[in-house]
This record gives structure tokens, C-alpha cells and sequence, in this order.
């Protein structure tokens, strides 16, 4: 069972940080906090990928000359990497995104806290 | 006996059904013109009953027309049958439609009533489900014009657009759309039991094996289904509410065309889904005798107490369609003739009545009971169609009321259920109850105020006529449309015989 | 060049979205008639595809010329190829009714920006459908996503607040997906989904697949918006422009229950959803749930965006419900209403905004009965919608419940049966709501007097044609469609029914 | 933004490191093909040397070195490099993106690295445009509303 947990450790560091990005876009007022924690879920998931791709002594998948025998094993697997490398051009887009959504919405409401942000919208709704 | 019927193939029966629909358009288009509009109407109705009557002299040859015109749902085609029993329908609702539409004329223009266009096309709309009611040839056709019917009669119940008639019309939805639902459950579950939908006299379900909580559950499925706009108590609220519409609206679709769809559903859901063994074998027909015995009963009872005058009639009407349900329910050949003939000569009876309080409503503005004192001597034609309907209903010779209730009595009795016959005394004692008052007042109390004249020609030769039908239907019921010799094709294509 | 129509649909469109900002830098009308030319070039490749799927079975299509496992394949089948085509028709509808509904709505520098993300957002849901990679599946649902996030941003002055909740609520699903794909590679070393379909043949089920296959399902279902993931719905779609409510109404969540259906009922496999991991059982569940939350919720609003968001919750429902009870028919009732609901809500959100455009408001308590003589033709096409979402016939609605009826009876779901019918009552309670205050003057105003001033000739505040054109031509097609599903269903579904049902 | 007080060390060391980030990342956009890096990573430094200069000093310079508005233009650019790659492998008669086809070289594997060159300058473009107009618009001061 021990065995079980630390041999998987860089798991359970993913799942520690998934949590705490969940916990920051569900508990944080700070909209810009949300987007902090949207973050470190996303950065979470790109380690998981990186994590299920390690392979004890083995180097970068590099060729440097395609003629020689190519040993799988003598390489970590590179797909996830590309994947990953994918990945992380969603992450900076999504954050873009979300950061020009929040630029709107503190323009119109000049507040960027979550409760003072609905407290506003519905005293707009009242008028 | 079954193999002495051939098909033939017959663009009629869906023409009957288009014809009205195609009216509609052109019914809008002259919005502005009301005799062109009328015109239509008048022509569409005529036309309609040319085409079902057309197609009398080959059913008596044994010739079904049949029409089949692809699949609607998957294995289930949309396909039209002019069957005895459909055809038997379709003319009572094509014929009076015709009779209606003069009578309608007379009574919007006698009340400048707004939206006159949208009401005439609604009309044919109605009638165009109502008829492909009757010549569904299976399940699946039968819900789409019967939903069909249910959306369109809309609104003309709230025709009025006054909140009483906005509350009648949500009333009426709910009740109708409700029975739609539970319509659909029971075909789509008929469909994966047998893979068919038709229509088979003798039963669609009486070769498949069914265990008895499945066929009992079913048939209450569809008794929900059909029984809304059959007004089987206790699903007939909606009936005296929806009397919020116009009286024609009242005297056709709320006497003839929307409540008999629902009991012609109870006649194919019985007599063609199940088939008359099934009904004996799962004790479903105590079901339908204990409604509609119960109906026929309490509706009276309501009735009695109604000073509304059209809700009295309206309970009247909840009352009678239990007696065709009753012709149903007891299985026998003379007991489901009489039922048929009820579903006709009911027809022309109520419709009278509607029509005479429709010209009294127009006329004086009177609605209630109570304020009729007198006004016999000044519309006596009017007034003394109404005693002819009166008469009627209540079973007296010679209007053709007599005839129906004779042969729901011997059915009970052939089919060894006295006791029903009992109902339909008792039955037959309210009517009396609550209608001689009425014609009573009419004729033998001195008016409060003073009465001038008759209402316009154009309601009072309609509901003469209708009158004047339901007396010659008494005495001969087989001359013109030989609605008695339809009804008994009917009953022994499904019987066997007449017994 | 035919022979590369199964990637067509959503390459026109990536690459109508990145020229549109090129092209509009000189010509703003431009990007309307680019998008337009895509709209309708993708609709008629996605036909075409069909033809292609119904007459020769699955094509496979490889990009880059590798060999799947190891390249990114497009796989067209009668399935895929089905929803394309739903979804790019009724993009090109509504692109038509974008023209002038975004020249009022949204102001001219955005008009740009407005149609390159419509653009992007339908080659997201195009490559959705049509890929064949869980990767590339990921990929174009942030595309679809991101782009959506920006266009429900051009709303109203709520909808960026609207647009982050979805953005922080999408993402979350995206990278529930994600992880998903992560286990499953884990589980299966591939990415491929037939190969991974393959793969799965042959090993027992694991604790990480079954770890996968929830992370997907939760991923997937705040796309399509199953019950408790539905959040974020209502906002978007009530305070989006009314262009991008219509076109998000029917493709949205649409393609999150295509991706559903094909992730779990083609590569997953009847067999583990049903016997290993109760995804079906779960789905159908929270379907039934969503049901009767969302039919009971838009009877709350006031608002008739609103309200037609909550309905939309219930109507995904529908398809979850179709698809969770795993019968055939059910599986052909989900599918033809991935198609009419597509219809009915693409017609009902443009005739709220046709009211937006012409009332400057969509509130019910604000409707009244000049409706039908100023806009006899949006209120038409309204009640027309109406009645098919209720489930009358002859329109769509009547055939979807009618299948989905059939596949509930079927498996024996009695309670399934149930919500499905007495959905389509709360349906009614709703919309005739609705259409009484289109059509009948209310008796309050009637006593205070209100209602008596000179009551506008008919049609005469009705919107431009251009608007018009496309409402009426998704009424129309309400019914067509309802007269051709006999049609549909024989030809087109049931070629796409998942092996094992 | 407020035009911070210029302090010129930052301003100097920025100016120096600016052109060799750029240098950096335009190599490694044209290693992308046959060694680590490519058009994502050299995008990004080559965003990083531009942001560099916009942080460091007024935004006047800044903008003279790269134009706000030729964000769009040149992400739009980039992405149809990419894209016309694809599409002219597919127009010579392969699949989207089949290097394979592209009458660049004699030798197969030749094609595919000039192929893969191609996307990733399209790629490297799009990116750095992209990250920049998404700092710019970040920092953008106009209220559009």
C-alpha cells in the first residue's frame, strides 16, 4: 500500500494541486483569483500528462542521427510532451480570454469581487 | 364474413379531410369580404359531405376505401380507412357542419362578434382533424389528427378572449394535452407489443399474449387518452367550462365533433385495439360500465342543479356520450348498434338545443334558465325545437332518442346485464327532470318582459332542420344517410351478428 | 479534391475565421458575405458528406497522410455526418438572420471580431464531430469554447460576467476531459479512438478507465449541460447577442451529447457502460432530473431568453434520457431531437430577438396583444416552435417524444416515461404563457384602459425581411422535417445506431 | 498604463537583451523541424523580446518598433501560412498538411522538413502577434463602451 503511494507521488502532487486550483475558482471572491486557480488546474493537468511520461534513465527523444537503431526504451515517450505543448497554448488563450472578460466587466461595474459584483448587478436589475 | 370485405385504393377519403384545410387559406384571404369568406366555408362543408357521402354506395358493396401514403413513425404507415364506423362519423360531422356554418353566419353577424376570420378557419381546421379521426386507419394517424383537433379548437374556446374564457381554454388544454400524453404512451407500448397499429376489428392485441396488469394498465392508459374529450367522469371537467366558447363552437364541436372523437377513440381503442373478446377476457368492460354508468348518473344529477343554460346542456352532453361508452361497454352487437346510433342521434338533438339557446342568447341575451319564462310564445320555433330535442333525450317516440336508448336496453338485456338497463331508465327519468322544466317555462309561464319576434331566419331554418332531422331519424333512421344499416355493417363486422 | 471532404466543413471554416480579420481590415460588410460563403460551402460539403456516409458506409480520413493510430483521423459515418449537417444548416440560417441582428445589437468595431469567432466556434463543433482523435477532440472543443466565451461577451452589459462564469465552469470541463484522455492513454497507449475501441476489446476493465471514463463524462456533461453541470446555461444564453444565443442554443450542447454518444456508446462500448460502469444509468438519471429542474425553472422566468434557456436545460435532457436508456430507440429519439430541438430552439431564439429588436425587450410581463397584428409573422413562427416543443403534431417535437417514448417502453424505464410526458405538459404551462399574452389582451390592462389606444395595423412593426426570412424558414421547417422523419429515421439513423444495442 | 519614471538601467539591459531574445527565438523556430523547439516556443521568446521593450520603455517606442492594430493582421497572417501549407498539400493532390505532396524538393523527407518549416514560421508569427496584441489589449486604456 505504502508502496503504492509513493511510487505514484508525482500523482498524488497533481491531484494536491488540482485540488487547490479547484478550491481557488470555488472559494475566492477575487474573480482574478478564479482565473489564478483556473490556472494551477491547468498547470495540474499538463504535469499529469509530463508525469505519465518519465521513464527512469532514459533521455530526451532526440535523434541525433536517424540512421542509428532506435531503442524505444532508451526514450521517454514524447507524445505526451507535444500534447502538452498543445495544451499549454489553450492555457495562455483561456487566459487571455478570461483576463479581457474581467477587463469588460471591471470597466462596467468597477469591481472585480465576486460578491460586490452580483450586489451590483442585481441593484442594477432593481432600477 | 370478414373475407366478403375487399379494398380499394381511394384518394376520397384523404380529399374529405383536405378539403376543409384547403378553405383555410382562402377563408383568410377574404378576411375582408365576409360573404366570400362564408362562401367558402358554405362550399368546403358541402363539398366535405359530397365526398364522405360518395363513399357510402361502395361500402355497402363491402368495398373499403383505403389510402396509404408512406410511413409516418417507422413501421406505422399514415394511412386512411373508410371503414363502416368511420364513415358512419364522418357523416354526422360533415353534414352538420354545413347545417353549423349557416347557423354560425347568423350568429356572429347577429352579435358582430370580433375576429370573425380566425374563427371560421378554425372551424375548418376542426373539421378536418375530426374527419381524419374518423378515417384513421391506424393509432398513429388517429393521435396526430386528434392532437391536431385538440390545438385547433383552442381558439375558439377562448374565442371570446374575456379571463373566464382564457381560464376555460387553459382548462381545456390541460385536461386535452394531458389525454394526448397519455395517448402516446399507450400507442407506443401497443407498438412494441404487437409491431402494428392498425385497426383490425376483432382487436389488434388479441393474438399477443398479454399478462393481465399489462392489458388492464393499458386500457387505462388509453381510457385516459380517449376518455378527456369523452368526458368520462371524472375527466370531464373541462366539457361545462369550455361552454365559455360560442354556442355554435358549443353545439358543434363541444356536442358533435371534439367530445365524439373521444368516443369514437373508446369505440377503436375497444372494439379495434382490443377487440371485444379482450374486453370480456381481461374484465375491462366492467371499466367502462362503471364509468360510464357513474356518468351517466351524476352528470344528470349536475345537471339538474345548473341554471346555466348551456351548462346545463353541457352536463347533458357529459351524460350521453356515457351512453354510447355503455353501447361499448357491454359487448354485445345490439348494445354497440345502439351506441353508434346514440353517437348520431345524439348529434342532431343536442345540436338543436345549442342552437336554440345560441338564438336565445343572440335574440334576448338571456343564459340562464331561470329567465326563460315566457319566451315560447315569443319564438315558438325556436322554443319548440327545443321541446323536440327535449323530447329526445329523453327517449320518448318518435324522436330518434327513442330508437338509440331501445337498443342499448336490448343490448343489456343480450348481453345479461339488466342492471343497465336500469341506468338508462333512471337516465332517462333526469332527463326529463331537468329538461320539461325548461320547455315548461318556455310555453306555460307568463313572460316578465316584453319579447319581440323570432331571431334572424338564418339560426332559426338551421335548427328547424336540425329539429325536423331528429324526427325523421326517429321514424325512418334508414332512409338518406341509412345510418341504421351502417351502424349495424359495424356491429356485425366486429360482432359476427346481430344478435 | 472530393475525396477530402470529411475534413472540409471545418477547415472552410478555420479558414474563413482567420481571414475575416485580414479581409475586413479594408471591407467590414466583407465579413458578413465570407461568413455566409462558408456557411453555405459547409453545409453543402456536410450534405454531401452524408450522401457520401449513407451510400459507402464509414470513411476514414487521414490528415497529413499518416496512418491512424499514429496521425489524427477524421472518421465520417452516417453519424457524423448527420449532425454536420444539422449543425451547419442551421448556422447558415442563422448567419443570414446575424446580418442585421448584428448591425443593431453590437457595435460596428466588434462586427468584425463577431463573425471570425462564429467562424472558429463552428469549426470547433465541425471538428468536433467529425474527428476521430480524443486529443484533437480536446483541442477543438477549447477552440469551440474560447470562441463562444468571446461571443457571448458582445452581449448585453451582464454578459461578461455571463461569458467568465461559463469560461471558469468550460474549462473546468475541457480539463475534466482532458485528464480523462490522460487515463485512458494511460490505460490503452493510445489516442486513436477506433484503435483505443480496439484496445478495449481485450482488457478487463481497470480502475483508471473507470477513473477516465467519470472524468469524461463530467467534462463532457458541463458542455452539454446535464443536470448539475448546467450552471452556467441560463446567463450565457440570456444575456449573449440574440445572433449568438440562437446559434449557441442549438450547437452547443448539442455537440457536448454527440461527444458523448460517440466517445461512450462507439469506443467505450454498450457492453462497459451498461455492465461495468453505470454511465448510461447515470446519465439517464441526471437527464430525468434535468427535465423536470429545467421545465419547472423556465416556468419561473420572466424572461423569455431566459426561460427558453431553462427549457433548453430540459430538452438536452431529452437526449441524455434517449441515450441513457440504451435501446434503439431511444438512441434514434436522442438523435432526431439532437436535430429537431436544434430546429425548434434556433427558431425560438430568433423570434426573441426579433422582439428584442423591435420591442427592445423580451419580457413576458411586457408582451401584449398588439403582438399579433405589429408582428403577426414572428408571432406565428413562435407559436409554430411552441407547439412543437410541446409535441404537437404534425411538428418535430411530436416524433422526438414519440421515439423517445418508444425506447423508455422498451428498456421498461416507467418512471423515464413518465418525465418525458409530463415534460411535455410543463412545456405547455410555459409557452402558452407565453403565446395568451401575444395573442390575448390582458384583462388588467383591458379595465385600466390601457389596451384601447389605437392598436398598430397589421404587420406594420414587423422586422425587415432579412430578419424574417430565417425564422420562417426554421417554422417551416419544423413541420417539413416532422413529415420527413419516417424518412430520416430509416435512411440516417438507423445506420448510426453503436453495435450491441 | 502610467508611463513609469524610465530608469535606465532597465531601459539599457532591455535594449541589449531584446534583439538576442529575438535572435534566440528565431532560432529556435527554424530548429523546430529537426530538434527541439519550434514554432510555439520561438513564438513566444520572440513575443517576449517585444513585450521586453514595451515594459521597459514609453509606450511610444514600443509601438514604433510593433504597431498595436498589426496584431490581428499578422496573427490572422501567420495562421494562413500554416494554413495555406495545408492547403497546398492538399491542393497538389494529398491530404490537408501531407508534406509528402508539396513540390518543394526532389526527396520525400526533404519535402516534409520544408513542409514542417513553413507551419512552424506560420506558427512562430501567429504566436508572438497573438501574445502581444493579447498584452496590448490587456493594457489597452480606451473604453470601447
Amino acid at each position: 500500500m505504502i508502496e503504492f503511494f509513493l511510487g505514484h507521488y508525482a500523482y498524488w502532487f497533481v491531484l494536491i494541486l488540482l485540488v487547490i486550483g479547484l478550491y481557488g475558482m470555488i472559494i475566492k471572491h477575487n474573480l482574478v483569483k478564479k482565473v489564478i486557480g483556473l490556472s494551477i488546474f491547468q498547470v495540474a493537468i499538463i504535469l499529469f500528462f509530463i508525469a505519465s511520461s518519465t521513464k527512469w534513465e532514459a533521455t530526451v527523444p532526440v535523434l541525433a542521427n536517424h540512421h542509428e537503431k532506435i531503442q524505444a526504451a532508451a526514450y521517454i515517450n514524447p507524445l505526451p510532451h507535444t500534447l502538452m505543448l498543445t495544451a499549454i497554448v489553450v492555457g495562455v488563450a483561456t487566459s487571455g480570454v478570461s483576463f479581457a472578460l474581467l477587463i469588460l466587466t471591471y470597466r462596467r461595474y468597477k469591481t472585480l469581487n465576486e460578491t460586490e459584483l452580483l450586489k451590483r448587478m442585481s441593484e442594477e436589475d432593481a432600477e | 364474413m370478414m373475407s366478403s370485405w375487399s379494398t380499394y385504393q381511394s384518394w376520397i377519403p384523404l380529399l374529405a379531410i383536405l378539403v376543409s384545410l384547403a378553405a383555410v387559406p382562402l377563408i383568410i384571404l377574404s378576411s375582408r369580404r365576409p360573404n366570400l369568406r362564408e362562401f367558402w366555408t358554405i362550399g368546403a362543408g358541402v363539398g366535405k359531405f359530397a365526398l364522405v357521402f360518395s363513399l357510402l354506395p361502395p361500402l355497402f358493396q363491402h368495398r373499403l376505401a383505403v389510402l396509404n401514403l408512406g410511413e409516418i413513425v417507422t413501421g406505422v404507415p399514415f394511412a386512411l380507412k373508410a371503414d363502416a364506423v368511420g364513415v358512419f362519423f364522418a357523416l354526422i360531422a360533415s353534414f352538420l357542419w354545413i347545417l353549423t356554418s349557416f347557423y354560425s353566419i347568423g350568429y356572429v353577424r347577429g352579435l358582430s362578434e370580433h375576429k370573425q376570420t380566425r374563427y371560421f378557419a378554425y372551424f375548418a381546421v376542426c373539421l378536418s382533424s375530426t374527419i381524419g379521426i374518423a378515417f384513421s386507419a391506424n393509432l398513429a394517424t388517429f393521435i396526430i389528427f386528434y392532437e391536431i383537433l385538440t390545438i385547433a379548437t383552442y381558439p375558439l374556446v377562448i374565442h371570446k378572449e374575456t379571463e373566464e374564457a382564457i381560464r376555460a381554454g387553459r382548462k381545456y388544454l390541460a385536461y386535452t394535452l394531458t389525454a394526448g400524453v397519455f395517448l402516446i404512451a399507450a400507442a407506443t407500448w401497443t407498438y412494441l407489443l404487437t409491431g402494428s397499429l392498425d385497426f383490425i376489428p376483432g382487436g389488434l392485441l388479441q393474438n399477443t399474449p398479454l399478462a393481465s396488469q399489462t392489458a388492464v394498465t393499458l386500457f387505462v392508459l388509453f381510457m385516459f387518452g380517449v376518455g378527456v374529450k369523452a368526458a368520462i367522469m371524472p375527466l370531464h371537467s373541462w366539457l361545462p367550462t369550455a361552454m365559455a366558447a360560442p354556442t355554435p363552437v358549443s353545439a358543434l364541436l363541444h356536442a358533435v365533433a371534439v367530445v365524439k372523437s373521444g368516443v369514437f377513440g373508446v369505440i377503436r381503442v375497444s372494439e379495434f385495439t382490443f377487440g371485444p373478446q379482450l374486453l370480456k377476457d381481461y374484465h375491462l368492460d366492467s371499466i367502462l360500465l362503471v364509468g360510464a354508468s357513474a356518468t351517466i348518473i351524476l352528470a344528470s344529477f349536475l345537471a339538474l342543479k345548473e341554471d346555466n343554460l348551456k351548462r346545463r346542456l353541457a352536463y347533458s352532453t357529459v351524460a350521453h356520450l356515457s351512453y354510447i361508452v355503455l353501447g361499448v361497454g357491454l359487448v354485445s352487437s345490439a348494445a354497440l348498434l345502439g351506441g353508434m346510433l346514440h353517437l348520431a342521434f345524439h348529434a342532431t338533438m343536442k345540436i338543436t338545443l345549442f342552437f336554440c339557446a345560441g338564438a336565445i342568447y343572440v335574440h334576448l341575451h338571456k343564459e340562464k334558465v331561470s329567465e326563460l319564462d315566457g319566451i315560447g310564445q315569443a319564438m315558438p320555433w325556436t322554443m319548440g325545437a327545443f321541446a323536440v330535442g327535449s323530447l329526445g333525450l329523453v327517449g320518448l317516440p318518435p324522436v330518434n332518442g327513442w330508437l338509440s336508448k331501445w337498443c342499448l336496453g336490448w343490448g343489456s338485456v343480450t348481453a345479461e346485464r339488466p342492471l343497465f338497463l336500469i341506468v338508462l331508465i333512471l337516465s332517462g327519468l333526469l332527463n326529463a327532470a331537468y329538461f320539461f322544466p325548461i320547455v315548461y317555462r318556455a310555453f306555460f309561464r307568463p313572460a316578465k318582459e316584453k319579447y319581440s319576434g323570432e331571431a334572424s331566419p338564418l339560426m332559426v331554418v338551421p335548427l328547424v332542420i336540425t329539429a325536423g332531422l331528429s324526427i325523421f331519424f326517429g321514424i325512418f333512421p334508414d332512409v338518406g344517410f341509412k345510418l341504421f344499416q351502417l351502424a349495424k355493417e359495424a356491429a356485425i363486422l366486429l360482432f359476427g351478428g346481430l344478435r | 479534391m472530393l475525396s477530402n471532404s470529411p475534413a472540409l466543413p471545418p477547415l472552410i471554416y478555420l479558414l474563413t475565421g482567420i481571414f475575416i480579420p485580414l479581409a475586413a481590415w479594408k471591407w467590414k460588410k466583407l465579413s458578413f458575405w465570407l461568413a455566409l460563403g462558408a456557411t453555405s460551402a459547409a453545409t453543402f460539403f456536410s450534405f454531401f458528406n452524408l450522401s457520401q456516409a449513407l451510400s459507402q458506409g464509414s470513411v476514414s480520413y487521414r490528415f497529413g497522410g499518416w496512418i491512424p493510430p499514429i496521425g489524427i483521423e477524421y472518421v465520417l459515418d452516417p453519424l457524423s455526418g448527420f449532425v454536420t449537417s444539422v449543425i451547419n444548416f442551421i448556422a447558415f440560417v442563422v448567419i443570414i438572420y446575424a446580418y442585421r441582428s448584428v448591425a443593431q445589437e453590437i457595435r460596428e468595431f466588434r462586427w468584425t471580431p463577431f463573425y471570425a469567432l462564429v467562424m472558429l466556434f463552428l469549426s470547433g463543433a465541425n471538428g468536433i464531430i467529425m474527428t476521430g482523435d480524443f486529443f484533437n477532440l480536446y483541442v477543438f472543443l477549447e477552440i469551440g469554447s474560447l470562441s463562444l466565451y468571446g461571443l457571448i461577451a458582445l452581449g448585453d452589459k451582464k454578459s461578461p460576467v455571463a461569458a467568465f462564469r461559463y469560461l471558469i465552469m468550460g474549462t473546468v470541463g475541457g480539463g475534466f476531459y482532458l485528464l480523462g484522455v490522460g487515463f485512458t492513454y494511460l490505460v490503452t497507449g493510445s489516442l486513436n479512438m477506433g484503435d483505443v475501441h480496439h484496445i478495449l476489446f481485450n482488457l478487463s476493465p481497470s480502475p483508471p478507465l473507470i477513473v477516465a471514463m467519470t472524468l469524461m463524462l463530467i467534462g463532457l456533461g458541463i458542455k452539454m449541460a446535464v443536470f448539475p453541470l448546467h450552471g452556467w446555461l441560463p446567463d450565457a444564453y440570456t444575456h449573449a447577442p440574440s445572433a449568438v444565443s440562437a446559434i449557441m442554443a442549438p450547437i452547443g450542447t448539442k455537440i457536448g451529447a454527440y461527444a458523448i454518444a460517440r466517445i461512450f456508446f462507439f469506443i467505450f462500448g454498450v457492453k462497459l457502460i451498461t455492465q461495468v460502469i453505470p454511465v448510461a444509468q447515470v446519465l439517464s438519471w441526471l437527464s430525468a432530473i434535468g427535465i423536470v429542474y429545467g421545465s419547472i425553472m423556465a416556468m419561473a422566468q420572466n424572461e423569455i431568453k431566459r426561460m427558453l434557456a431553462y427549457s433548453s436545460i430540459a430538452q438536452v435532457g431529452y437526449i441524455g434520457l434517449g441515450l441513457g436508456v440504451v435501446s434503439p430507440y431511444g438512441f434514434i429519439g436522442a438523435l432526431l431531437h439532437i436535430l429537431n430541438h436544434g430546429l425548434m430552439k434556433a427558431c425560438l431564439f430568433l423570434v426573441a430577438g426579433n422582439f428584442r429588436l423591435k420591442l427592445g425587450h423580451s419580457r413576458i410581463d411586457r408582451l401584449d396583444d398588439s403582438l399579433r397584428q405589429s408582428m403577426p409573422w414572428s408571432s406565428a413562427a413562435f407559436t409554430v416552435a411552441a407547439l412543437a416543443m410541446i409535441g404537437v403534431p404534425p411538428t418535430v417535437g411530436f416524433f422526438s417524444k414519440w421515439y423517445l417514448a418508444l425506447g423508455t417502453i422498451e428498456t421498461k424505464n416507467w418512471l423515464f416515461l413518465a418525465v418525458i410526458l409530463i415534460s411535455s405538459l410543463l412545456n405547455a404551462v410555459y409557452f402558452f404563457r407565453v403565446i395568451e399574452r401575444m395573442y390575448f389582451p390582458s384583462q388588467k390592462l383591458t379595465k385600466a384602459g390601457k389596451n384601447s389606444f389605437n392598436e398598430p395595423k397589421m404587420g406594420k412593426r414587423e422586422v425587415s425581411f432579412s430578419l424574417l426570412l430565417p425564422t420562417l424558414i426554421l417554422a417551416l421547417a419544423l413541420v417539413v422535417v416532422g413529415f420527413l422523419n419516417t424518412w430520416i429515421v430509416k435512411t440516417i439513423l438507423m445506420k448510426a445506431l453503436p453495435a450491441g444495442l | 498604463m502610467k508611463e513609469a519614471e524610465n530608469n535606465p538601467i532597465v531601459s539599457l539591459i532591455a535594449s541589449i537583451v531584446s534583439p538576442f531574445i529575438m535572435l534566440f527565438g528565431l532560432y529556435v523556430i527554424f530548429h523546430g523541424h529537426y530538434s527541439p523547439g519550434g514554432g510555439f516556443q520561438g513564438g513566444t521568446l520572440l513575443a517576449a523580446s517585444i513585450i521586453l521593450i514595451r515594459l521597459a520603455h514609453s509606450s511610444h517606442t514600443g509601438q514604433l518598433q510593433f504597431p498595436a492594430k498589426l496584431g490581428t493582421p499578422l496573427g490572422s497572417l501567420g495562421v494562413l501560412i500554416y494554413y495555406g501549407t495545408g492547403l497546398a498539400a492538399l491542393w497538389w493532390g494529398g491530404q490537408f498538411l501531407n508534406y509528402a505532396f508539396l513540390p518543394l524538393a526532389e526527396e520525400i523527407s526533404l519535402r516534409r522538413s520544408w513542409g514542417i518549416l513553413l507551419v512552424e514560421i506560420g506558427v512562430g508569427l501567429a504566436v508572438m502577434a497573438i501574445l502581444v496584441s493579447i498584452f496590448d489589449d490587456l493594457l489597452e486604456e480606451e473604453d470601447h463602451d
